[in-house]
């Protein structure tokens, strides 16, 4: 890997990291001021706990020689990595970092009422048993979706449909939170921005960094990136505001992380017009899914299988359609290449498939554990997470500190 | 001694104080407090901005002041001229409660009664 | 454009990108609670609608062939861009960054009384008739500036001036805040410090992107951004200390602000003495023009022409003193080129000229236009822009929530 | 330098300069409200006062040719570095962030009570004298540290160590703060999480960037970063959990950083089963040594040196134990290389003793300098720093404005 | 008029005041307050999250109301019933003062008594 | 009962709340506010830092606690005591009113009347 490669893989991955403290303060602000400890540990802890299991054997399951289906232990804590071997580590640490955000998108799902001991056991296992997995099907070069030729170039499925889906299971298995008829306004509006911003500033890590090389294909992933995100913005927000009157800055928050979304499996494969299309599609979809989601019971809180799940569904079905060969290679439905539809609804089909079936299974398994469960005293839940579980208060303002 | 709390619009909170000084009273303290009165609610944004609900409970700025009871008169006229949201007024101006107040005292001097105002 | 070349300058559009965040939380921790969202909003919706313009006309209007004054339409939606063009791709991005972030800038003017539907038309007409032309007009092979040899490195005219100017034109057309006679104290300090922090940061893909390489020029554009910033934020601090007795944050970050703005348009041309002389200039000039600005009428909120008006004049003049030949290939007053100093002047005057004028022009049409205007209304100014416009309070701390 | 190893530079450059702002809100995340401007202006005008003497005479001093023990004024004001020699340059601008850093982490120690205008004062007078001559020991070619053997990749000693010992000497010289019986809870823990994201993606520049170079030694460096922040993370929370049955996230973010200062030195010389190791120790190790300091009367307010002090001798020794030698060259203790734990023993005692006893000249002779002084008045110290030095409330949300 | 002071547990704050509008209060506002009684600390983090410290004073939320008189039994009772934790009650679920207000005035219109409530 | 309102300067509010505890007080709670009084303006920065003004209206917290008449004597002089800057007191060092409260109810248990304090 010549110098300038590393040069970009070494931001990327920085750059990729970063977003994990951004998704902590999107989620913060808009949870009650008296969860923002726990939302944002949900996603700290995150940083901590995924990067060990990845190093011991994550990596080493995602990518290391196996199956079609799962790689084994050979790369055991990276044993068998050469030191000198820059591409190999430069790629264990940006693969890292996607491992580390994806559980933690989960974690909107069941804001304010989940028990944080139970949670970093399920970092454990849900990285190992459901991430690790789908993460070789379509990234391994033995993964089966791989083989397949399903396009996902920084993640659509992997990261936000796989995220999207444990969501609901998530949501659906730790219940509804008490006391939120009158709907729950963002604690801190701020806080919301400061991390959206976050994100799309880190996302170009993600995406322009995924096609492992500093090129034209960074540059173009870079540039549509930037475009899906900026165009889902603009049309949630104005979608928005033709509803309601009012322009909404969580709204204008949503829409370019649902764009970020969309744009994700996309981005190696289709120029500025797709972009724009995806990108406006994201956020008027997205938006109606959030809609949609509040007519029914599941109190997925922070939106994750309304943004993550259909915006990365819309995604992998956009990248089929958007496809341009002269950029990635492959041609889309447009460019009269129906056949890779059928690619990315089996790649879309089995991710939800699988990790809806395992992410219930690990929750169900953790919530019978004694000592563990999945939820909160009442008690504790009234009195907010933060003391009752971290013995903190997010803001102390009072006269007497 | 009386003590006179006028919930009033947070953004009108400088001009009262500027009132209460103009006529005289020696002193005032202020907070902020979500209020609900006739007041229609105002539709906010929920959850990630898609749905929204109406809060019918407003920020407002409760601001009190201790006087003499000869004062009320004059204070509570104050308080409403510059309260007032143009010349009709509109719903959500405030409200002014009035009650009594038996003692007080000055920290740093141990004073008490009606000087200390 | 090599691998180095291409690694240094993703990473420096996405730096600049993040430059807007940082003006949101800049701006915003200046303005009062109730105009918090408002405000970020300002910024946060011009990543998106710039974007899109950009794609689509801006860039072809501002680096397409055309003449000397603007660009054509040959590039709409990139046309005629190739999918393995990099090189422009990427410079495509970057330039995107600037475009996005000079109307976000203005936006200081008019903070706390601006129509939001009117600032999202006014993005699209101002991008389009101002920021385009005078892009043109200094970066472009034929533009006019550019052709007599003005010095621009980074973008103190088309930026800095355009904006700063532009800004005069807005609080004057749109007015005084109702109720700002005590003066209006900055709600969050650490916001304000927060931003200038990410600016500042930001700033080091600005200006030593500028040169859309890796190498020792490069190099020194960074170290004087940051030599400059530094003795900016000192200057400023030292010498309000001295006359006020304090120490203030919001000083020392808008000193540092100063000092980036003064040294972009010198970072490719100067070194680190000129960047001592810039840096002390611009915070104690800066300083001077809030002084003046508090005392005329004009109600510039967050003071964008004394800062970015007066420091962006004063780093284009100074560029032309301190420039240095073996820096940046052409000498300055100090090492004898006199002649350069008129070319400083002209791109000066040229551009406040043009942006007062056609800045103003847009503002009036919006402000006729049935259903826009310029200026919301007296009970919405009064209850802040936040509930009224956005239908979102920044902050929720109260029992109910 | 090639392009490649320039865009990394200028990147890790960047990163580091955001490692400011981070500390920023790390720092002033732990104090009280009424401290906040006053503390993170501690660290911001450490960008500006910090940055001009280290391009005036703190780079010549420490990197100039002189002695063994510091170098001396050759380049004063950069003299004599050619315009298009941008590996000096970019080496000036890199070691000025690490300049900028390392005074700004002493002032955790004395948060909260020390007079500003002799902190500006401190600034010049410790970089010059404290922390050039430990720079150029460790670092410089002539440096006789350096000559030793003794291994130091990112700034164990030279940063953390130095950092930490003046902390203790800073906190017992300006003496314990007023009412702090009750402990203090810190104002606002989202800042603290945020400062400690910041800090944990600048700390990639940092350490990946030690190296000068974009080549796997920087991606070794960058993937043990993360593991020994991560495994810090955790094993902090975890043992503060055990002890206290509440998982603190100032705790996991105090884990974090305990991680980052003990990976520093050793983060060109150990692969990733150290580097656990490493972490592990940190977050176990630094936790316990914020125990002991509680109970003894040293007010080393938010904790220096328990952290960077105690974690960078921790690291400094584990660099010796767990260096692999097909790595950074050099093997240690479990390689059989006993002889450089001795080297790094004597690096650490070396910094410990100068750093100290410098410092405490230099605060006692501030202390006695009519003017000036090391602390504020009782008064100043109750009402807050913030109203009282800096003329600036932290967060203004009243109604009045 | 009496002034009817309810501190109670923050998260209680929209189910009381949803009982006052139901018991048919013209108005209310309420504000944090930290607050300490009987109820026992609880253990926070200090520093730098390894010692902790125990907090009595706990965030709490006071809502006042002022009605007529004769609504004090009914607005009281609505106000337990709201507030209690469970049918026990747990320590910290808070206490109810009652004081006399002299009038109350509306801004708006200067009407004043008890058609103002 | 009376109500015991203390407005004290901030960095006192832990110095007085131990006070109250001394002197067998049953519970109280306190808020921030801004008040002003005699106390001189402190200058401020407004805007970008560059200009400054001068606000009279200064943060304080008000301290809350009811308490049966008899024990108004002893409270008041331990508030005093604890938040009296140095001996003489100095400006802004605060004021304490007295009011009477005609009843007091426990959420918990429904009691009511002096047992509850
Ligand atoms: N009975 C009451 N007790 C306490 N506060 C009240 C009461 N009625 C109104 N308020 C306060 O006064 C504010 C203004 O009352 P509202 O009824 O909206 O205005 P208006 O009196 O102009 O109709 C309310 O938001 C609330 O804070
Ligand atoms: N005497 C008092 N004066 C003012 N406020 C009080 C008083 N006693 C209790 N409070 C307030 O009521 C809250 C609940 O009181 P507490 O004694 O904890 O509950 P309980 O009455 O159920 O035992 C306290 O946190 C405090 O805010
Ligand atoms: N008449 C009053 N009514 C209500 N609050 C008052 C009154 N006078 C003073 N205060 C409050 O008491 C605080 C201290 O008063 P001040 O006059 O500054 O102190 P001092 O009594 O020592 O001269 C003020 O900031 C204000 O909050």
């Amino acid at each position: 890997m010549d110098s300038g490669n590393m040069a970009w893989m070494l931001t990327a991955s920085a750059l990729v990291l970063f977003m994990t403290p951004g998704l902590a303060f999107f989620y913060g602000g808009l949870v009650r001021a008296k969860n923002i400890v726990n939302t944002i540990m949900l996603s700290f802890i995150a940083m901590g706990v995924v990067s060990i299991v990845w190093v011991l054997w994550g990596y080493s399951l995602a990518f290391g020689p196996g199956g079609s289906f799962i790689g084994n232990f050979d790369h055991f804590a990276l044993n068998g990595i050469a030191a000198d071997d820059g591409e190999t580590l430069i790629f264990v640490v940006f693969q890292m970092m996607f491992a580390i955000i994806t559980p933690a998108l989960i974690t909107g799902a069941f804001a304010e009422r989940f028990k944080f001991s139970t949670y970093m056991i399920f970092l454990v296992l849900w990285v190992t048993l459901v991430y690790a997995p789908v993460c070789h099907w379509v990234w391994a070069a033995d993964g089966w979706l791989f083989e397949r030729g399903a396009l996902d170039f920084a993640g659509g499925t992997v990261v936000h449909i796989n995220a999207g889906i444990a969501a609901v299971a998530a949501a659906w298995l730790v219940g509804k939170r008490r006391n939120i008829d009158r709907g729950v306004e963002p604690h801190s509006v701020p806080f919301v921005v400061l991390g959206a911003g976050m994100l799309w500033f880190g996302w170009f890590g993600f995406n322009a960094g995924s096609g492992l090389a500093a090129n034209a294909l960074a540059a173009n992933a870079f540039l549509v990136t930037n475009v899906a995100a900026a165009s889902a913005a603009v049309s949630w927000t104005i979608i928005a505001q033709i509803k309601t009157g009012k322009f909404s800055a969580v709204g204008a928050a949503s829409g370019a992380v649902a764009g970020l979304v969309a744009i994700t499996p996309a981005s190696g494969f289709v120029d500025v017009v797709g972009a724009l299309a995806i990108g406006i599609g994201a956020g008027a979809i997205c938006y109606g899914a959030v809609l949609i989601r509040a007519k029914v019971s599941l109190d997925d809180a922070l939106e994750v299988f309304p943004v993550h799940g259909i915006g990365g569904i819309w995604g992998a079905l956009a990248t089929g359609i958007f496809a341009v060969e002269a950029i990635g290679g492959t041609a889309g439905l447009l460019e009269g290449n129906g056949a890779q539809m059928t690619e990315q609804f089996i790649a879309v089909i089995a991710t939800l498939i699988y990790s809806f079936i395992v992410s219930v299974i690990i929750l169900k398994v953790l919530d019978v554990i004694p000592g563990l469960g999945l939820r909160v005293s009442e008690k504790d839940e009234d009195a907010g997470l933060d003391i009752s579980l971290h013995g903190e208060r997010g803001y102390v303002h009072d006269g007497a500190d | 001694m009386i003590k006179i709390e006028a919930i009033v619009r947070p953004e009108k909170v400088n001009q009262v104080t500027a009132a209460l000084l103009d006529v005289g009273c020696g002193g005032f303290h202020y907070q902020n407090v979500t209020g609900q009165g006739r007041q229609q609610g105002v539709e906010v944004f929920t959850g990630r901005g898609g749905q929204t609900a109406t809060r019918a409970a407003m920020p407002k700025t409760i601001i009190t002041t201790v006087v003499q009871d000869d004062q009320q008169a004059t204070v509570v006229e104050a308080i409403i001229a510059a309260a007032k949201t143009g010349d009709e007024g509109a719903i959500g101006d405030g409200k002014i409660f009035i009650s009594s107040v038996s003692d007080a005292i000055r920290v740093r001097t141990n004073e008490s009664g009606e000087d200390v105002l």
